[in-house]
C-alpha cells in the first residue's frame, strides 16, 4: 500500500476536502493507497515544498508553479483544476468605499492599493488592467499586501484606498453594504484558472497507478462535490470552520468561483495567464505543453 | 482564617483576569472592527473548540510537540551553557556560532528544512527547540559564569573532577539563574508551538488559530489565543511551583523592604 | 620542633582509602616548598597589581605554621598558590616535590569567606567530601555529626547556610574541611568570626585533630596570641607588595595548655617580638 | 591579552568557518540542489554587490529601525515594569497574573489586528518586535532583581536612599546581569520578529526581499537578507557584550 | 560615666542638613529603647526558630554600648531591629521615643558581611552616602578620600570590591558608613577581619570619631578587650535563644590610652570577669 504526500490549502478545494472528510465514500482511499495530508499557507510554500520533495502533489496556482519552473527546477504535472473564474460568476475584484473619489482604475493615481500577495498570482492580470489604463504599477501606485481576510477592514478603516476581495469575504463585504467594486480580474481576462492540482514529474513518472487513482478520486471527489450541496456545505465547514450560513451565500451558487464537472484543467486558459505574466514581466515565456502529462489528467474515471 | 490581605493577594490573580478582559472588552467596542472581536464573542466561542473533538486532539498533538520540544532543548541546554560559562574557550567557540543562527527566522528556512526533514512533526519539533534552547542556553551561562569561584575551589579541592564540579555545583548553583531562562523557555515554547504551525500545518493548535485566521473567523483566532493563554498559566503555575521547591535554599531570607504599598 | 610530635602514638585515620601512602615518614622532610613565588593581578584601576613579590617558605611535614601580616598583605593569595586554586604569576610551589597544578583532596581549605554551598544543609556541607571520597552514606553521616557537634552545631544539621550567624557558617566552613581528612589544612582566619570563647574551644579540638593526625597546618590569622599558641613556626609578611618579613620559630613544648602558656615568660615574649614587628611592618609597607 | 583577544576570535571564527564549509559540501556531493541551497560563493559575492547598492541598503535601513525601536520599547518596559513587580507586592500581584497571561501568547495573532491599528508601516512591526522582545527581558529582570542581596538594599536605605531611588540604585545596577541575558534573549527575538513581520507583510525590510526572492524561487536572493540578519545578529551581539563587560566591570563574572 | 564626655567641647558636626535637632540634649537620655523585643525564624528545619526572647535594653545618647555573647546568640538580629531593617516579631524598639519602621540615615550599619556595592569602585562605595545626603560631589569625594586614608586604604580608591581582600573589604564598609555621620553607629564585628595592628589604630581612630561627634555606638565584638577597652556600658548575651544575661557597666577614665589601661587592674578585673562570665553563658546555652 503506498502512500502519496499532499499539500492543501484554503478555501476552495472541495473535491479535496471531500477526500479528507469522507474518505470512505472513495473505495481506493485507505485501501490500495493512503494519503498523508499537509496543510500550508498559501500555495507559495507547497511550490517549495513540492521542489524539495517534501510533497509528491500539491494545490498551485499557475504563477506559483511557473515559478517553480523557472526558478526552482521544478517539473510537474497538472493533473486537476480546482476553481477558475466563469462567466458571471465570481471574479476576484478590487473594492473601493461607496463614497470614494475614485471612479476608474486610472484614479487609483498616487492611491494605496491593497492586494493579497505582492508578486501572487491576481497580480498580473491587476498589473496588466492598470497598464492598459496608464497607470504604471511600479511607480504610480502603492502597493502593500493585505490578506483576503482583512480586506473589508482595512479598506473600511481606511488602510487602503482600493484593496482586492475574494470569496467568502466578498459576501460579507458585500452584505454589509458601503463599498462598491471596481474592476475585476475578468476584464483582463474572462476564464482565470485560480488553483489547480500538480504533481511532481518524477513521482507521477515512477507511480504511474497511484498518482491515476488519485486523479480518479480528484474527479470523483468534484463530481458528489457539485452533486450534493447540502453534504458539501458540511464538509467545508468542518475544514474551514466557517459557519454554514455564512458558506450557503455564496458556496456552489453564481456568485462562486466556476468549478468543472470533471476538474479537467483548463490548458488553453493557463497559457493564456502564463502569456499575461510573461507580458508584465513576471516570468519569461513559457509552454503550457511541458504541464500536460498524455494520459494522467482529470477527468479520470 | 485567611487575612484580608492574603485574600486579596489570591485574588488578585483573578482580578487581573478580568481586567484585561474588560480593557480588551471596551477597546474592541470602541475601535468596531472586524478582527478584533470583543472578547465576550471569544469567550463565546471557546466551547465551540473545546467541545470539538477533533480540536482537542489537535491540541493534544500540539502540546506533545511543545513537551517533546522543550524536554529536549533543556536537555541540551543546559550542559552547553554550563560549559560555556566556565570555560572561556568553549564559549568563544559557540558564542558568535549561536549568534549567527539564533537571529535568521526558521520560517524563511523551511524550503531547506523540508528538503531534509520533510514537513512532519520533526521539523516542527526543531523550531520549539530552537525557541526554547535560545533563553535556557543564556540564562544556564551567564548563572555559570557568576558561580563564586571559591565554592568551585571547594569542591576541587574535595577532589571533585572537572565534570563533577560542573554537575554537582556549578549546576546547583547556578539553578536560579537556569530556571529564570527554562520559564522564558516555557513561554516561547508555547508561541513557538503556535508559530510553528504557521506556514506547513498539519494537526496542532496553530493550525487551528492559522486557519481562522486565513478564514476572518476572528472569534476562533481569539479563543485560541484564550486557551494558549490559559495553558501559559497552567504551565506556569506549575513551574513556580517546581521552582519554589528547587531553590528555595536561594530564596531573600527577608521581605524586601521596599514596597509602595 | 618535632620532638614531642614524634613521641606520640600514631592514632591510625578514620577513614582508609584516602589516607596518605604509608611510606615511613621522615622527621622532618619538607612537604610544601614554596620557591620565589610572585602573584600579580589586573586590576581595573592599574595595570598590573604585585600582590606577592618573590616569596619562597618552606614546610615541614607535619608542621603547623601560621602566617601573620597586615591586612592586604596577600596571605590568602599565597594560601590559593598553595592550594593550587590559582598558579602564580612566577615561580613555583611543591607539594612532595611534585609541582602543585591545581587542587586536590591532600590540600583542605577553610577560606575566608567560608563558600559554602547554599543549597546544602549543614549536614549536606560537611557530609560532602567525605561521601566525595566514597566514604559510605551512613559512616559519612556519623563522622560529619561528630563533628557538628564538635563546632558546636548540633542541633542545626538541617539548617541551610542562609539561615545561619556569621560565626555558625564559618564553624560549618571549618567542619566541612575537618571532614575529609585533608593532609595539609590551608586555614584562612578560620576562627575570625568568632567569639572568644568559642574560638579557644575550637583552637583545642584543632590541636587535637593535629597532634592526632600528624596534619601538616598553613594557618593565616590576625591574632599574634593564637599564632605563638598553635604554631611551630610563626611567617611573618609586610605589605604591598607581599614579602615574607621574618620567620619565627616557636619553641614551646607540647603538647600546649593554654593556662600554663599563658603564664610562660617565654610565650609572652614571644607574644611581645611580634608584636612590635607588627608595628615596624606595618609602617614601612605602603601602597606601591 | 590581545593575544588571547585574537586565539578567542579564530576561536569563534572556527565553527562558522565549519558551518560554511558544511554548506558548501551538502552543495558540491548535491544533497540539496542548488536551486534551494546556493552555494556560499555565490551568495557571499552576491551580498558584497549587494551591500553597495543604494536599495538594498534601504531595506537594510528600514529593518534596523524597527528592530531597535521596537528593542528599545522592550528593554525600557520590560526592565521598569520587571522591577517595579520585584520591588512591589502590590504591583506584582497585579502584574504577575498579566504576564502569566500574556507572555505565552502567539503575538503573530495579534499582527492583523496590529496592522489594522496601526497601518502598514513601521508602527504595526515595531510593536509586534516590542510585544515579543518584551516578556524575556521582562521575566529576567524580574528574577534577577527580585533575588538583590538584602543587605545592599539595607546599605543604601540606611544612608538615606529614598525608597523608590533604590530601585535606581541599587536594585538596578545589582540585578544588571540578569538584565542584560534577558536582553541578549530579546535582541535575538527582534531579530527573528522584524523579519517574520516583514515577511508577512510588507513593502521593505530584508523580509521583504526575502519573501520576493522566495516566491519565485531565486534562491541566492533569498539567502542574501538570511546571511545579513545572521551578521547583524553576530554584530549586534558583539556590542551588547562590549556594553556588558563595561556595565558589569565590578562584578565577579565580568 | 557621662561626666568625662560632658566635659568635651562638642566639635560640631561636617554636614548640616542631617544633623540631630539642636535642641539642648539632657546628660543621660535614653537615644535608643529595646522593649521586650523577640524574633522568631521559620527555617526549613524546624518550623519556628526563636533567635531573641524578651530583649530589653536602653542605650542613652552618646553612649559607647559594646555587645558580647557566644556565636549565634542573636547580635546580628538584635542590631536589625535596632537598625530597622527587620521588625521583630514581639516587642519594639524606640529610637529618640519614636518607634522605629524602617531604616533612616541616623542609624549607620557596618555589616558583618561587608555588603559592599560590587558595581562602584572603593571610593564610589565611600561617597554613597555623602552624595545621597544632598553633599556636594567634590566635598563628598574630599571627605571619601581623607576617610579611604583614615582606614589606611590610600591607593585603592579605584578598585573594585571583587578586588580587595576581606580586611580591606571590611574597612571600605566602615569608612562607607562613616562618611554619611550616622548619629548612632551600628556595628557588628566592624574590626574581625583585621590583623591585630590595623584593628588597634582603627579602634583609636573611631573612639576619636566617637569622642569628636559624640556619636552613639551599638558595637558587636568577640574581643572582651575590645569591648573593655572601648565600651561605657558591655551587654553580655546567653545563647538560643539570646537573652540578655548581663549588662556591665565599666567605668574607666576616658579619653582611654592603650598602653595605660592594659596596666590598669580594673580594667584587668573586667576583662577577667567577663571572660569568666563568658564561659558560664557558654555551658549553660543549648540549642532549645
Ligand atoms: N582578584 C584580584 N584582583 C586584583 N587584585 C587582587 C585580587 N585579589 C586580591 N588582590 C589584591 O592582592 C592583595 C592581597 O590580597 P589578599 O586577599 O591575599 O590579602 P590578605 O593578606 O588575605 O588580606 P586580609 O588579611 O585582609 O584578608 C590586595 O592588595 C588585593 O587588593
Ligand atoms: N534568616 C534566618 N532564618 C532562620 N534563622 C536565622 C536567620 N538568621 C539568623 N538565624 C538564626 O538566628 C540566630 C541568631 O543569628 P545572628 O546572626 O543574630 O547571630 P550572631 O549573634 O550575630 O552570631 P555571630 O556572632 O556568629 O555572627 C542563629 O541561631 C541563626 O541560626
Ligand atoms: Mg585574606
Ligand atoms: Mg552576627
Amino acid at each position: 500500500q503506498q502512500t502519496i504526500r499532499v499539500g492543501w490549502t484554503i478555501p476552495a478545494e472541495e473535491s479535496k476536502y471531500w477526500m479528507m472528510r469522507r474518505p470512505a465514500e472513495f473505495p481506493d482511499i485507505g485501501k490500495t493507497y493512503n494519503i498523508e495530508w499537509t496543510q500550508f499557507q498559501g500555495t507559495a510554500p507547497m511550490t517549495q515544498a513540492l521542489a524539495a520533495g517534501a510533497l509528491d502533489c500539491a494545490t498551485q496556482a499557475p504563477l506559483s508553479l511557473a515559478n517553480g519552473v523557472v526558478g526552482g527546477n521544478l517539473k510537474a504535472y497538472i493533473v486537476a483544476q480546482h476553481v477558475f473564474e466563469k462567466a458571471g460568476g465570481f471574479s476576484v475584484y478590487w473594492a473601493v468605499m461607496d463614497d470614494s473619489p475614485i471612479k476608474t482604475i486610472a484614479d487609483l493615481k498616487g492611491k494605496t492599493v491593497g492586494i493579497s500577495v505582492i508578486g501572487g498570482g491576481t497580480q498580473g492580470p491587476f498589473n496588466l488592467l492598470l497598464k492598459q489604463n496608464g497607470v504604471d504599477p511600479a511607480k504610480d501606485i502603492k502597493l502593500v499586501e493585505v490578506g483576503f481576510a482583512v480586506s473589508e477592514d482595512a479598506l473600511r478603516q481606511g488602510r487602503v484606498d482600493a484593496v482586492n476581495m475574494n470569496q467568502p469575504f466578498a459576501a460579507r463585504a458585500e452584505a454589509k453594504g458601503g463599498t462598491r467594486k471596481l474592476f475585476s480580474l475578468s476584464q483582463a481576462m474572462p476564464n482565470i484558472v485560480h488553483i489547480l492540482e500538480a504533481c511532481r514529474a518524477d513521482f507521477v513518472d515512477k507511480n504511474p497507478e497511484l498518482v491515476k487513482a488519485y486523479v480518479r478520486d480528484i474527479t470523483s471527489g468534484m463530481k458528489k462535490a457539485l452533486a450534493n450541496r447540502e453534504e458539501t456545505l458540511k464538509v467545508v465547514n468542518e475544514v474551514l470552520k466557517a459557519p454554514i450560513p455564512v458558506l450557503e451565500t455564496y458556496l456552489l451558487k453564481d456568485n462562486d468561483f466556476g468549478r468543472d464537472p470533471g476538474a479537467a484543467p483548463n490548458f488553453p486558459a493557463i497559457q493564456k495567464m502564463l502569456d499575461i505574466y510573461a507580458e508584465t514581466g513576471m516570468l519569461p515565456k513559457l509552454d503550457v505543453a511541458q504541464f500536460k502529462h498524455p494520459t494522467i489528467v482529470a477527468p479520470l474515471q | 482564617m485567611i487575612s484580608p490581605l492574603a485574600l486579596a493577594r489570591r485574588a488578585a490573580p483573578m482580578f487581573a483576569c478580568i481586567g484585561l478582559l474588560a480593557v480588551w472588552q471596551i477597546a474592541s467596542l470602541a475601535l468596531k472592527n472586524d478582527s478584533f472581536p470583543t472578547a465576550i464573542e471569544a469567550i463565546r466561542a471557546i466551547p465551540d473548540i473545546l467541545g470539538d473533538k477533533e480540536s482537542l486532539i489537535n491540541i493534544l498533538a500540539s502540546l506533545r510537540r511543545m513537551a517533546i520540544g522543550f524536554g529536549i532543548a533543556v536537555l541540551v541546554s543546559i550542559p552547553l551553557g554550563l560549559l560555556m560559562g566556565r570555560s572561556r574557550a568553549v564559549a568563544a567557540f559557540f558564542n558568535p556560532l549561536l549568534m549567527v543562527i539564533y537571529p535568521v527566522p526558521k520560517a524563511a528556512l523551511m524550503p531547506i528544512i523540508m528538503l531534509w526533514l520533510g514537513v512532519g512533526d520533526i521539523t516542527k519539533t526543531l523550531v520549539i527547540f530552537l525557541g526554547v534552547s535560545l533563553p535556557v542556553i543564556y540564562h544556564s551561562f551567564e548563572g555559570a559564569k557568576a558561580v563564586e569561584e571559591k565554592m568551585l575551589w571547594s569542591g576541587a579541592a574535595m577532589g571533585l573532577s572537572l565534570l563533577q564540579r560542573l554537575i554537582r555545583i556549578v549546576l546547583p548553583a547556578a539553578l536560579p539563574e537556569i530556571l529564570t531562562g527554562c520559564r522564558t523557555g516555557l513561554v516561547l515554547a508555547l508561541i513557538t508551538m503556535i508559530t510553528s504551525e504557521m506556514i506547513a500545518r498539519q494537526s496542532g493548535a496553530g493550525n487551528i488559530l492559522f486557519n481562522a485566521l486565513d478564514m476572518g473567523q476572528y472569534d476562533t483566532v481569539y479563543a485560541m489565543i484564550i486557551i494558549v493563554g490559559a495553558m501559559g498559566i497552567c504551565l506556569d503555575a506549575i513551574f513556580e511551583r517546581v521552582r519554589a521547591r528547587l531553590v528555595r535554599w536561594s530564596e531573600p531570607q527577608f521581605d524586601m523592604p521596599l514596597s509602595f504599598s | 620542633m618535632s620532638e614531642a610530635r614524634d613521641g606520640m602514638k600514631v592514632v591510625p585515620s578514620r577513614s582508609s582509602e584516602w589516607v596518605r601512602p604509608v611510606t615511613p615518614k621522615k622527621p622532618a622532610s619538607a612537604i610544601i616548598e614554596i620557591d620565589g613565588v610572585s602573584q600579580v593581578f589586573q586590576t581595573s584601576a592599574r595595570k598590573d597589581h604585585l600582590a606577592l613579590s618573590d616569596i619562597s617558605l618552606t614546610i615541614e611535614e607535619g608542621a603547623f605554621v601560621s602566617i601573620l601580616g597586615p591586612s592586604g598583605c596577600g596571605k590568602s593569595t599565597l594560601l590559593y598558590i598553595v592550594g593550587g586554586f590559582v598558579s602564580p604569576t612566577s615561580g613555583a610551589a611543591k607539594m612532595k616535590g611534585q609541582a602543585i597544578t591545581g587542587p586536590g583532596p591532600d590540600r583542605g581549605p577553610v577560606f575566608q569567606e567560608f563558600a559554602l554551598f547554599p543549597w546544602k544543609t549543614v549536614l549536606g556541607n560537611v557530609m560532602y567530601g567525605p561521601r566525595q571520597q566514597g566514604v559510605r552514606a551512613a559512616e559519612a553521616e556519623a563522622q560529619s555529626r561528630a563533628l557538628i557537634e564538635m563546632v558546636g552545631l548540633k542541633g542545626y544539621e538541617n539548617f541551610y547556610p542562609k539561615e545561619l550567624s556569621g560565626g555558625m557558617k564559618q564553624r560549618v566552613a571549618l567542619a566541612r574541611t575537618l571532614a575529609y581528612h585533608p593532609e595539609v589544612l590551608l586555614m584562612d582566619e578560620p576562627f575570625g568570626a568568632l567569639d572568644a570563647h568559642t574560638r579557644t574551644r575550637l583552637q583545642n579540638d584543632l590541636l587535637n585533630i593535629w597532634e592526632r593526625d600528624r596534619k601538616t597546618v598553613l594557618f593565616v590569622t590576625h591574632s599574634v596570641d593564637e599564632a605563638v599558641f598553635l604554631s611551630d613556626k610563626v611567617v611573618m609578611m609586610s605589605k604591598s607588595p607581599g614579602r615574607i618579613r621574618e620567620v619565627i620559630d616557636i619553641d614551646l613544648p607540647r603538647p600546649r595548655r593554654r593556662n600554663e602558656l599563658l603564664l610562660d615568660p617565654r610565650y609572652q615574649k614571644y607574644v611581645v617580638d611580634i608584636e612590635r614587628m607588627f608595628d615596624e611592618v606595618d609602617e614601612t609597607g605602603s601602597v606601591s | 591579552m590581545s593575544r588571547s583577544l585574537s586565539a578567542n576570535v579564530m576561536l569563534g571564527l572556527a565553527p562558522i568557518v565549519l558551518v560554511i564549509a558544511l554548506w558548501q559540501g551538502l552543495v558540491s556531493f548535491g544533497f540539496a540542489p542548488a536551486v534551494l541551497l546556493p552555494p556560499p560563493g555565490v551568495v557571499f559575492s552576491r551580498l558584497l554587490q549587494q551591500l553597495v547598492t543604494w536599495t538594498f541598503q534601504q531595506e537594510i535601513a528600514a529593518t534596523l529601525i524597527r528592530l531597535f525601536a521596537g528593542f528599545a520599547i522592550a528593554v525600557v518596559f520590560g526592565v521598569s515594569i520587571g522591577i517595579a513587580a520585584a520591588a512591589s507586592p502590590a504591583i506584582n500581584a497585579i502584574v504577575r497574573p498579566i504576564v502569566r497571561v500574556l507572555a505565552p501568547l502567539p503575538k503573530v495573532a495579534l499582527y492583523p489586528a496590529l496592522l489594522l491599528l496601526l497601518g502598514f508601516g513601521h508602527g504595526s512591526k515595531i510593536t509586534l518586535v516590542a510585544a515579543d522582545a518584551l516578556f524575556p527581558i521582562l521575566l529576567s529582570t524580574y528574577y534577577g532583581a527580585s533575588t538583590v542581596e538584602q543587605k545592599l538594599i539595607w546599605s543604601a536605605m540606611a544612608a538615606g536612599t529614598p525608597r523608590y531611588e533604590i530601585l535606581f540604585k541599587v536594585v538596578l545596577p545589582a540585578a544588571m546581569p540578569s538584565i542584560l541575558t534577558g536582553c541578549r534573549i530579546g535582541l535575538v527575538i527582534s531579530c527573528i520578529v522584524v523579519f517574520l513581520a516583514e515577511m508577512i507583510t510588507s513593502t521593505d525590510g530584508l523580509g521583504h526581499v526575502l519573501v520576493t526572492a522566495a516566491r519565485t524561487f531565486q534562491a541566492v536572493d533569498m539567502f542574501v537578507p538570511l546571511i545579513t540578519i545572521s551578521l547583524l545578529g553576530l554584530i549586534l551581539n558583539g556590542l551588547l557584550g562590549a556594553v556588558r563587560s563595561y556595565l558589569l566591570r565590578g562584578f565577579p563574572e565580568a
